[in-house]
C-alpha cells in the first residue's frame, strides 16, 4: 500500500494528514498487534507507540515483527525495521504464520476506492482489460480484510475515491471497523459506512459533498477532538526525526 | 554445485528468450543489477515473476523484454505508480503485457508450494474479491472439514535470481536482514542465479542469516552494489532518492529511453 | 503477552485432565521439567502428542498420563525401544494407550496447518504403505493437475509445550540450535507454555536464533536444566549415558515406579 | 531410525558392522547429498567423507543442512550436527523442501523386516491392533523412501528379517538400490533383491539359510572386495574420537 504524503496544512495549527494519523493513532491500543502499511497507517502506529500505546505491536509484511523503528521507513523493508525487531520472518511465514494464523489485531488498509460497504479497490480504474489508470494492485489487502480482527482504512474524501460502485473490489469489506478521512470518521452501523465524527470546522455537508453515495450520518454525529499539543509534539518529532 | 562466474555469463548460460524467470528480493536484495544484464543482452518474450515488481521490472518492461507479469503488488514503494508498467498495461507499449495477478498471501503460498514440490498451495485467501476471477485461482475441499479454501498453482520458474550479500568460495551464499521469499524461489525454480556483493574465505556466523548451500544453485556472481537503490543489509543503505527520482524518469517514453541507454545498456557488466 | 510464573502455576492453570497436549522439541530442548510437572500434578486422560516420543513421554505413559498418543517415530534414539511404551501397548499397562501414527512428514505437514491455521496440510506421504490405513490420513485432488496428493487433518493441540534457552522479562522466547517444530507448536496451541533456562534483561542476538514473542505465549517459566538428559545448545550437552541407561531403569514396572517415586514425585518442582 | 550397534569382530580382522559401513560409504559419489539417520548410515555416511567422497553432503532429519561432524552423534539432533552445519533449518522446511522438494539423492533406511521387493516394516510384529513387538514405528522413512533418487537400506540378514511376508509395511521398496547386510550385498534385478556380492568367507548357502524366500542369486555374482586399511583406519578413527 502506498500512501500519497500530500500534507496541506490548515488554519488550525495541523494538517489533515496530521489529524488523520492523529485520529488512527488513538484507536490503537496498548495490547493491539499491528499490521502496518507504508505512510499514514505507518505514522499513526508509530505514534500511537509514542504516545498512549507503548505496548503496540507493529508487524510490517516485509517480515519484520516487533519493529521499533526511530525513524519512519520509506518502504515496508527498509533496513531499520529488521534491526529494531524482535524477530524477522521470511515472506511465506509472515502471511501463513502470523497474518492467516489469525495472530494480527489491526490491520491498515488504504485504497483508491471504497464503496459503504468499506469494500476497497486498489487494483484498477476502468475495466479490468482496458483500464484507465492501473494500480499498484492488491499486495496484502485481501487477506488482510479477511484475517485480522479489525479493519482500519485511512483515504481522502473525495468523490472520486468514495464510490457508489467500484471498479473492481480488491478486498472485502465486512471487517472495517472504521475509515478515517480527512474530514471525519465513518464507522459502519447497520451494515454501511456512517458519519460518526466530523473534524473541527468541517461541516457535515462538505463530507456529503465529498462521498459518491448518499452518506448516512449518525444521529449522534460528534466532533473529533482535535490534536493535542503532546499528540502533535510526538508525531512531529516523529516525521522530523 | 554452483559455478561461480561472471554475471555476463550466468545470464547467457541461464535465461533464454521465452523463459519464466523470477528476480526476486521483498524491499530489500532486489536483484537490479542482473535485471540490467538482462536487459542488455536483449531477453525478449519473458515471463516475469515478481511479488512486488518495481524499478528493476519497470526498467524490463519499458525495455520490451516481458510478455507476461505475474504478481501481486506493481508500484513505487512510498512513491506510486510505475510508469513503465502503466503504459504498457494501459497502452501496449512498448509491447503489450499480459498480466496474472494475485495476492501477497496468493504468490507467497505459490512460492512455497513449488519449493516443496507440490503443484498446489492452499490458503485462506482470494475471499469475495475480484482477483479471483482474473487469476488462477482454483477451489480445494478440506477432506475433514468440507470447508472450502484457495488453491494456487504452484510457481517453478525457468530461472530465479536473488542478490545477497555474500558467498564463500565453494559458492555456498548467505543471506542476512529481510529475506523474503528469496529461499523459496532459489528451491522453486529449475535454474537459480545468486548474485553477490562479494565473495569471502568463510561465511562467519550472522544473526538472522540463512545460506543456500551451493549445490540447490547453478551460478554465483559477483556483483558489487547489485542491489542499487535497493539495500544489502550491512553493505549499504536504500537509495531513497532514487526511488523519488524514479517517478519523473520513467514518466516519459523518451526521458526513460535515454536513461536506460546511459545508465544501463552502456553500462559495463559486473 | 505471556506471564512469568512457576512451573507448577503454569501446568496447574494451562493443562487439564482430558486435554491434548504437545511436548515438543526434537531431540534438542525436550521439556522434560514440565513433562515431569504433568507427572506430579497427576494428570490423567491426557492425548499426547510428539513427533519423536522418548523418554518423556514413557515416564508419562508409564504413569497412566494418557490415554492417546499422537506421534510419528517412538523410541529411545540410539538406543532401542521405549519399554513403558511398548509395554503400553502390548499388554494396555498401566492403562490402554490409542495410538494415532504418523510419518515425520505427515505430522510436520500437520503442525504447520494448525500454526497456519488452515485445517489441513498436503503432503506428497503416505504413499504405498499401511500406514495410510492406520492414520487419520485423506486424499486431496490438485485442482489444476488432478494429481492425487495426501492430506493431514491440522494439528491444534490444546495445549503446546516447548523448552527454550532464555527468556527477556517482557517474556519473549529465544531458541537456538536445532529449532525443530517447536515454533509451530506454540502457534498451532490454544494455549502454550515456554519453559527457559534463565530469564535475562536483553535477548541479544544469537545466530541461528528464532524468537517467540510474548504475545503468542501464555506462560514462561524458569526451569534450569529443564531439558535434561536432552541438552540445551549452549547450556549443557545431551546426557548420552542416561539416554542408555533407560533402557534398563524402563525395562521392568517396579524399577520404572521406583525410579519415577525418587525422581520425579519426590522432587521438587523448579 | 535406530541400528543396534552389535559389532562381532570376524578372525579376518574386521567386524561385520565395518564391512557394512564400508560397504556403504564406497557406494557414496563426491557430490551426493545424503539423508542421514543415527547408527550405520551416519558411521557410513562420515566414512565416505573421510575417505573417497569428502564433499558428500549429510542432511539430519533433525533440520542440519551440511552437517561435518568430528565425532559421530548418537542422535539425529546431536548439538555438534548444528555446531558444524553450513544451515540449521526447522524440521518442517526439511520435509518439505528438502526431502520432498528432492533435493536429496541418497536415503539411507534401516528396519525390522524386509521383504524382496524391496518394502520395508519398522512399526510392528504381529498384528497392528495386538502386536507382538510394538517397534519404534516409520519416522521419516515413508516418505524418504518415495522422495529420494536412491534408497540404500542396510540391515543384519537373518530368517526373521528377510521375511516372505511383512507384517506391517512402512515404506515401499521400488527406489531401494542396494541392500547391505552383514552377509552380502543384494540389488533389485528384474524387481526383486538379487544377491549380488558375498561378503569374504560368506558361502551363498548361509546368506540363503538367512533369507525367509528363496533368494534369487546373480549369475555374475562376486564377492565383495575387504575393507581396506585405509578404510579401517578412517573407520576407527571415527568410532574412536
Amino acid at each position: 500500500m502506498s500512501y500519497t504524503a500530500g500534507a496541506g496544512s490548515t488554519e488550525s495549527g495541523y494538517s489533515s494528514d496530521e489529524i488523520m494519523a492523529v485520529e488512527a493513532a488513538r484507536r490503537l491500543r496498548n495490547d493491539d498487534v499491528c499490521f502496518v502499511g507504508i505512510g499514514l497507517p505507518s505514522l499513526a502506529a508509530n505514534l500511537a507507540r509514542r504516545t498512549h500505546a507503548p505496548g503496540c505491536v507493529l508487524v510490517y509484511e516485509s517480515g519484520t515483527i516487533g519493529a521499533k523503528p526511530a525513524r519512519l521507513p520509506l518502504s515496508i523493508g527498509d533496513g531499520e525495521l529488521a534491526e529494531t525487531a524482535d524477530s524477522v520472518v521470511s515472506v511465506p511465514e509472515m502471511f501463513a504464520y502470523w497474518l492467516q494464523g489469525g495472530r494480527i489485531d489491526v490491520g491498515f488498509l488504504g485504497a483508491a476506492q471504497i464503496d459503504r460497504h468499506g469494500n476497497l479497490n486498489s487494483t484498477v480504474i476502468g475495466p479490468y482489460d482496458s483500464p484507465k489508470v492501473r494500480l499498484p494492485g492488491g499486495g496484502g489487502a485481501p487477506e488482510i480484510a479477511t484475517s485480522v480482527e479489525n479493519v482500519f482504512v485511512m483515504l481522502r474524501q473525495t468523490r472520486r475515491a468514495f464510490v457508489e460502485r467500484l471498479d473492481f473490489r480488491t478486498s472485502r469489506g465486512d471487517r472495517v471497523r472504521v475509515v478515517v478521512t480527512d474530514l471525519g470518521i465513518l464507522e459502519p452501523r447497520d451494515g454501511e459506512l456512517t458519519l460518526v465524527r466530523v473534524h473541527p470546522g468541517v461541516r457535515v455537508d462538505d463530507v456529503r459533498a465529498a462521498t459518491g453515495w448518499e452518506l448516512a450520518v449518525a444521529s449522534d454525529l460528534g466532533e473529533t477532538t482535535p490534536p493535542t499539543d503532546d499528540e502533535l509534539a510526538a508525531l512531529r518529532t516523529l516525521e522530523a526525526a | 554445485m554452483a559455478e561461480i562466474v561472471t554475471l555476463a555469463e550466468a545470464v547467457r548460460e541461464l535465461v533464454h528468450d521465452g523463459d519464466t524467470v523470477a528476480l526476486e528480493g521483498f524491499t530489500h536484495l532486489i536483484p537490479h543489477a542482473a535485471g540490467h544484464e538482462l536487459v542488455r543482452q536483449r531477453r525478449r518474450e519473458l515471463t516475469l515473476i515478481r511479488m512486488t515488481p518495481d524499478i528493476v521490472y519497470d526498467q524490463l518492461i519499458g525495455m520490451g523484454a516481458a510478455r507476461k507479469l505475474v504478481f501481486s503488488w506493481g508500484g513505487n514503494p512510498g512513491v506510486g505508480s510505475l510508469h513503465r508498467l502503466r503504459d504498457a498495461v494501459e497502452h501496449g507499449w512498448p509491447v503489450p503485457l499480459e498480466l496474472e495477478e494475485h495476492s501477497h498471501a496468493g504468490m507467497a503460498a505459490a512460492y512455497v508450494a513449488g519449493a516443496a514440490n507440490l503443484p498446489f498451495g492452499v490458503l485462506r485467501g482470494y475471499a469475495g474479491n475480484d482477483l479471483v476471477e482474473r487469476t488462477r485461482v482454483a477451489t480445494v475441499t478440506c477432506p475433514f472439514t468440507g470447508e472450502e479454501l484457495a488453491a494456487v498453482r504452484a510457481l517453478r520458474p525457468d530461472v530465479g535470481v536473488v542478490h545477497a550479500q555474500r558467498a564463500d568460495r565453494h559458492g555456498n551464499v548467505q543471506v542476512w536482514g529481510i529475506t523474503g521469499v528469496q529461499k523459496e524461489t532459489v528451491l522453486a525454480s529449475r535454474r537459480s542465479l545468486a548474485t553477490v556483493e562479494e565473495i569471502v574465505d568463510e561465511l562467519d556466523e550472522r544473526p538472522g542469516a540463512i545460506v543456500l548451500p551451493s549445490w540447490v544453485l547453478d551460478a554465483v556472481a559477483v556483483a558489487p552494489g547489485g542491489a542499487r537503490p535497493s539495500y544489502a543489509h550491512g553493505y549499504y543503505d536504500r537509495d531513497n532518492e532514487f526511488y523519488v527520482a524514479w517517478d519523473a524518469i520513467s514518466r516519459e517514453r523518451d526521458a526513460f529511453a535515454d536513461w536506460m541507454q546511459r545508465h544501463v545498456l552502456e553500462a559495463v557488466a559486473a
